[in-house]
């Protein structure tokens, strides 16, 4: 789960994260009460709180000189819509003097196994890039989580970004302190981007960027607090309620699948027949009818689905379960796309006897049950 | 004649009272797997499906019932302490079914089996089955026949359609492992593959990976380096759009790398045959054997 | 530093710990208000709050029944000494129905270098007795500082406190708790004796001990705070004050020494020439003058003091810087009691010269010195 | 010739800025010890002395100056940092003079220390020296003499009366090693009596142990099973008395075990000749060489 760059903030503030003056603002007579109250009369940054990069090529970050100016900007933000996503709350704060910009950033690291954390002096733009331009400009520390990030460990980092002690000692503080909060909010990312000094030495974090593991959500439920539904796609968050997995795509195929890879298989073997999937779904392992419903209100709710497509491999699911659910549904709100359901393994047989009675027919093979979706949704 | 599991595997079954532990005890049991202790403390003393003794943990379990084997199928709050008892108890092989175990758990658990010199097959995975020898997890049994090829996967039903594809075309297993579909897990494909190509019984492999990770480039190089024998692949999510985690927390594409078209590229380097869609699979062996 | 019952009470309870209510009392008046507000006019038990064992054989815990009672057991505890130390606080709390007492205990082992986690169901009495009566009652865990207590170690040693799956669970979760404490407050001892459960079935604790390590009160001030100096020795405090390392005896040597296993041999030396050493004073590396003359201030401020030894090594220490503070010290207060200075290693020729200038003389001879010191006290 | 360090010890001082740091650096230079590199982070690019490089990191050091052993002298709040920090830095020798580490911090350096496979001496030690060859730490130079007694001690200035009485009459030593006088210390008396057993060089061992805990106890049965050469111990705190912490946070005396008395019954029925005075030494040693 993403947070916001004032969830983010705060947390980090909450850690001890050193962070100049901000506040967050849903209309613009908040964001110029704000850059009135903490601009001391001078520039302030307002910017766009939404789940999406690149939110300053998109105009979603301005410069503003004062509290009128702040008002206007945060007026023409609030309207955006990035990349799909729509803005409902600006953060504004002081603009900073810079110095220096550096990179700092713990994210859990699959192939060691551990959370690695990375810093750069070359901060201030995306990580990636610079892994990819100029790589020894990146520092790396896998950090052991039995030992935890021990203090030399995080001073020689420190060192690696800013030559005085005082600042590498502030640099290694911060990172401690960021290594506390992946820990205490169950962080798969933690990143400052950029950590700055400014023109009188201090070490400041601009901006902050947390992901939270979704596996971590149930037992920190002040973190699952912090979800904002507004700013995810309204399908993704009606399935997620419903206990589905769904991702909204872009082509005519609707798909509902058990199991993630098979999932994938499916919208791969889609495309491999010349269609196009309009979405990821993922009904579990579990026999529920009902969210087979649910899986079919969502699907169906999406204008540019011409067919939908079942592919079912019973194993714990079974077959006879999700031909209940597809019956349920379709007489509630009967389709008006093309339905072709291809199930097998437990409880087949009576699956299919199931949908006959109900007037649909039912395959066994996979390919051919994509090969007539994409035909039908064509 | 197999990896991993073999008649020899004397199962314990952690979580055995609950709602998926004894649903898939009782599919173990009549597979014919050797389950000779459960594990629900409070339930020490019990005795399931009037043959199976329950004991309140998993050192008595080992003490009383000589396991060597554990599956897991506790709810995820408490599967990292699972793992952690399984092991703390001197089981050599631990298989861990429970989805949803956050990733921060499995850096600790990770260090503290290797350290003990366990085998950890997941978490979030089926399981694996040694067919007509032994089934530890959740793999359906009845679509899996004896033979010579190993499947090793990161998914669950994708396993099912690729196993059913080679059984119902006369191609039997050694033996199937789901390796799991989260970002960190405690048996990765080169492990697998291995252990494979030290089975004597195994003929050739089929590996199905996904987007996410570098695990199956690894796996390329590992093959490409030193396997004998041959290997088919299939990389699930083709179609999967950046960023975005598709159902499984490992299958994310992040930044450039993950892609599933890098993996396939990558399984070709290495010689691999790369399947376009799970039908290839049956083909593409025969073309290697 | 030894806590006093009523001060580990709280940090266990600030961790979550139940334990039954419980309030400290300075007089009889506060006794009998406590015991009037949380005695439900049952039984009460007084407690005294003093650094001894065996405070219940000395009559230092008392059951009375109602307020009037536990003013009256107060007012007796609180005029008591025990073992030396005089009483100054009292514990008031109700009488808990018991229906079985065990021992939880953790205490960093010096064997297997690690925090020792110990339970045993034969609680309530002293667990050195236990283990040398009856040892099979003790379970024992080594607690892995890298991983923690891990759940089911905890609820291992639940389960061999109590069959219950309720009480064995309460029970490792007071064992997690326990170890938490250890590590908030740099615990090198912390007991729970005994932990019982009540006839409605819960696990309480009734008593609390912990034992902080020395080295952990510089950057813990919120623990080194709760030191009561009014129950230690006042020479020992003094001593403290001074940064010298000062235990008295009851012997007739006072003794000087530079380092603690040096400080030990000479008093067993003065012993093993028939005298008694009156003290063990580890004046310590340093080469500083003041602290010499501290110790001589309160080395002769023991009554039973009839001669004073110096031996010192010189190394880190400086003899002359030794000698300088003898010679300033007796300046200022002239010894009642004869001095035996034996001095060897850095700078010993200064400081024999500065010793003779001021007209005393300085012994090389370990042996030598002791035999001296020892007939002179006698 | 020696145990632990000798003249290709190649030496790194954490906290050689410091007041205790650079006067000791001074006394081991003039000693004759290859300090190769001092750290005190901030301090990085300085010259000590005018010749020994100051870096910021130990793995600066280690990686410029090829150091292969490390004393440390910083204050004890950042001890516990610095022994990990050295281990960190690959040095298999790292020797801790400073007094006062919380022995919590000291459960977890000693794992760290395990898994490198590195050792460490003290803390609150005073170091080692081999006479003439090499001294790392704080034991005054001019009292030793190179020879082939081996002497081991928690103890400081104690150490210092021994070796005196060893020096002025005629048995110089092998290598003298203070482990420390805290409950948890990296080298305990067994691993330096079983060094000096292998080491070719030394005949016979001085032990010097105190009240509190049961080292002494294990060090006695390490040389009734394994030790051909004559050792000869003292213990001190006869006169202690129990449940106080007599200087050295490790002596103290926990109810019925670690006192003087029961180390000195073990150190005697191990064929240990038992001094009872320091003074004892070389008549003790003369008996049995």
């Amino acid at each position: 789960m993403n947070l916001h760059e004032y969830q983010a903030r705060e947390i980090l503030q909450r850690h001890g994260i050193p962070m100049p003056a901000a506040a967050v603002a849903a209309s613009p007579e908040e964001a110029r009460a704000i850059a009135a109250r903490l601009g001391g009369g001078g520039k302030v940054v307002v910017k766009a709180q939404v789940h999406a990069g690149g939110r300053g090529k998109a105009g979603g970050v301005k410069l503003a000189s004062g509290a009128a100016e702040a008002a206007a900007a945060a007026t023409q933000i609030l309207g955006m819509t990035i990349k799909g996503l729509p803005v409902h709350k600006v953060l504004v704060t002081p603009a900073a003097e810079i110095a220096s910009e550096s990179y700092v950033g713990i994210i859990v690291d699959r192939a060691s196994q551990r959370p690695v954390l990375m810093v750069s002096p070359a901060g201030g733009i995306d990580i990636e890039q610079v892994a990819a331009q100029t790589p020894q400009q990146i520092y790396r520390l896998a950090i052991d989580p039995r030992f935890g990030l021990l203090p030399h460990q995080a001073l020689g980092l420190g060192f690696k970004l800013y030559p005085g002690l005082g600042a590498a000692r502030a640099a290694a503080d911060i990172m401690q302190k960021l290594a506390a909060a992946v820990y205490a909010v169950g962080a798969s990312l933690a990143e400052i981007n950029p950590l700055v000094t400014t023109p009188d030495g201090a070490v400041v974090a601009l901006d902050a960027k947390i992901v939270v593991d979704d596996n971590e959500l149930e037992r920190r439920p002040e973190i699952a607090a912090l979800r904002d539904a507004t700013a995810e796609a309204p399908s993704e968050v009606a399935a997620r309620k419903a206990g589905l997995t769904f991702i909204k795509l872009e082509g005519t195929v609707g798909c509902c699948v058990n199991g993630a890879g098979l999932a994938m298989a499916t919208m791969d073997l889609v495309k491999y027949y010349g269609g196009a999937p309009a979405n990821f779904l993922d009904i579990g392992g579990s026999s529920n009818p009902q969210k087979v419903v649910d899986a079919l209100a969502i699907i169906t709710a999406d204008p540019n689905v011409k067919a939908i497509l079942f592919n079912i491999f019973g194993g714990i699911t079974r077959c006879d379960d999700v031909a209940n659910g597809i019956v349920q549904a379709t007489s509630r709100f009967p389709l008006r796309v093309p339905l072709i359901v291809r199930l097998t393994g437990t409880n087949e047989r009576e699956a299919v006897e199931i949908l006959t009675k109900a007037g649909y027919s039912a395959l066994t093979d996979m390919d051919e049950a994509v090969k007539q979706a994409v035909e039908r949704a064509a | 004649m197999s990896i991993f599991i073999n008649k020899e595997t004397r199962l314990l079954i952690q979580g055995i009272t609950g709602r998926d532990g004894s649903f898939h005890a009782k599919q173990m049991l009549s597979y014919g797997t050797k389950v000779v202790a459960g594990v629900t403390p409070g339930k020490g003393g019990q005795l399931f499906e009037g043959l199976v003794p329950v004991f309140n943990t998993v050192a008595e379990g080992v003490a009383e019932a000589a396991a060597n084997t554990a599956v897991i199928y506790v709810p995820a709050a408490a599967a990292a302490s699972a793992i952690f008892e399984a092991v703390d108890a001197g089981l050599g092989l631990v298989v861990c079914i429970t989805e949803g175990i956050p990733v921060l758990d499995m850096t600790k658990v990770i260090p503290f089996v290797h350290e003990r010199g366990a085998r950890l097959i997941g978490p979030n995975c089926p399981g694996l089955i040694s067919p007509s020898q032994s089934k530890v997890g959740i793999i359906p049994g009845n679509i899996c026949t004896p033979g010579k090829i190993g499947v090793v996967s990161r998914s669950g039903t994708l396993t099912y359609e690729i196993i059913h594809q080679l059984s119902t075309q006369g191609f039997g297993q050694s033996t199937c492992v789901g390796i799991g579909g989260d970002p960190i897990i405690g048996t990765s494909f080169i492990h697998c593959l291995s252990a494979f190509e030290a089975d004597a019984e195994t003929e050739a492999v089929v590996m199905i990976g996904e987007i996410g990770g570098t695990d199956e480039q690894l796996a390329a190089e590992f093959v490409k380096g030193g396997m004998t024998k041959p290997v088919v692949g299939f990389i699930a999510g083709q179609t999967a759009p950046p960023g975005r985690r598709m159902g499984h927390a490992g299958a994310i594409i992040s930044g450039s790398s993950g892609t599933a078209a890098e993996k396939m590229r990558a399984l070709a380097a290495a010689g691999i045959g790369v399947m376009k869609r799970p039908a290839d699979v049956v083909p593409l062996l025969k073309e290697r054997l």
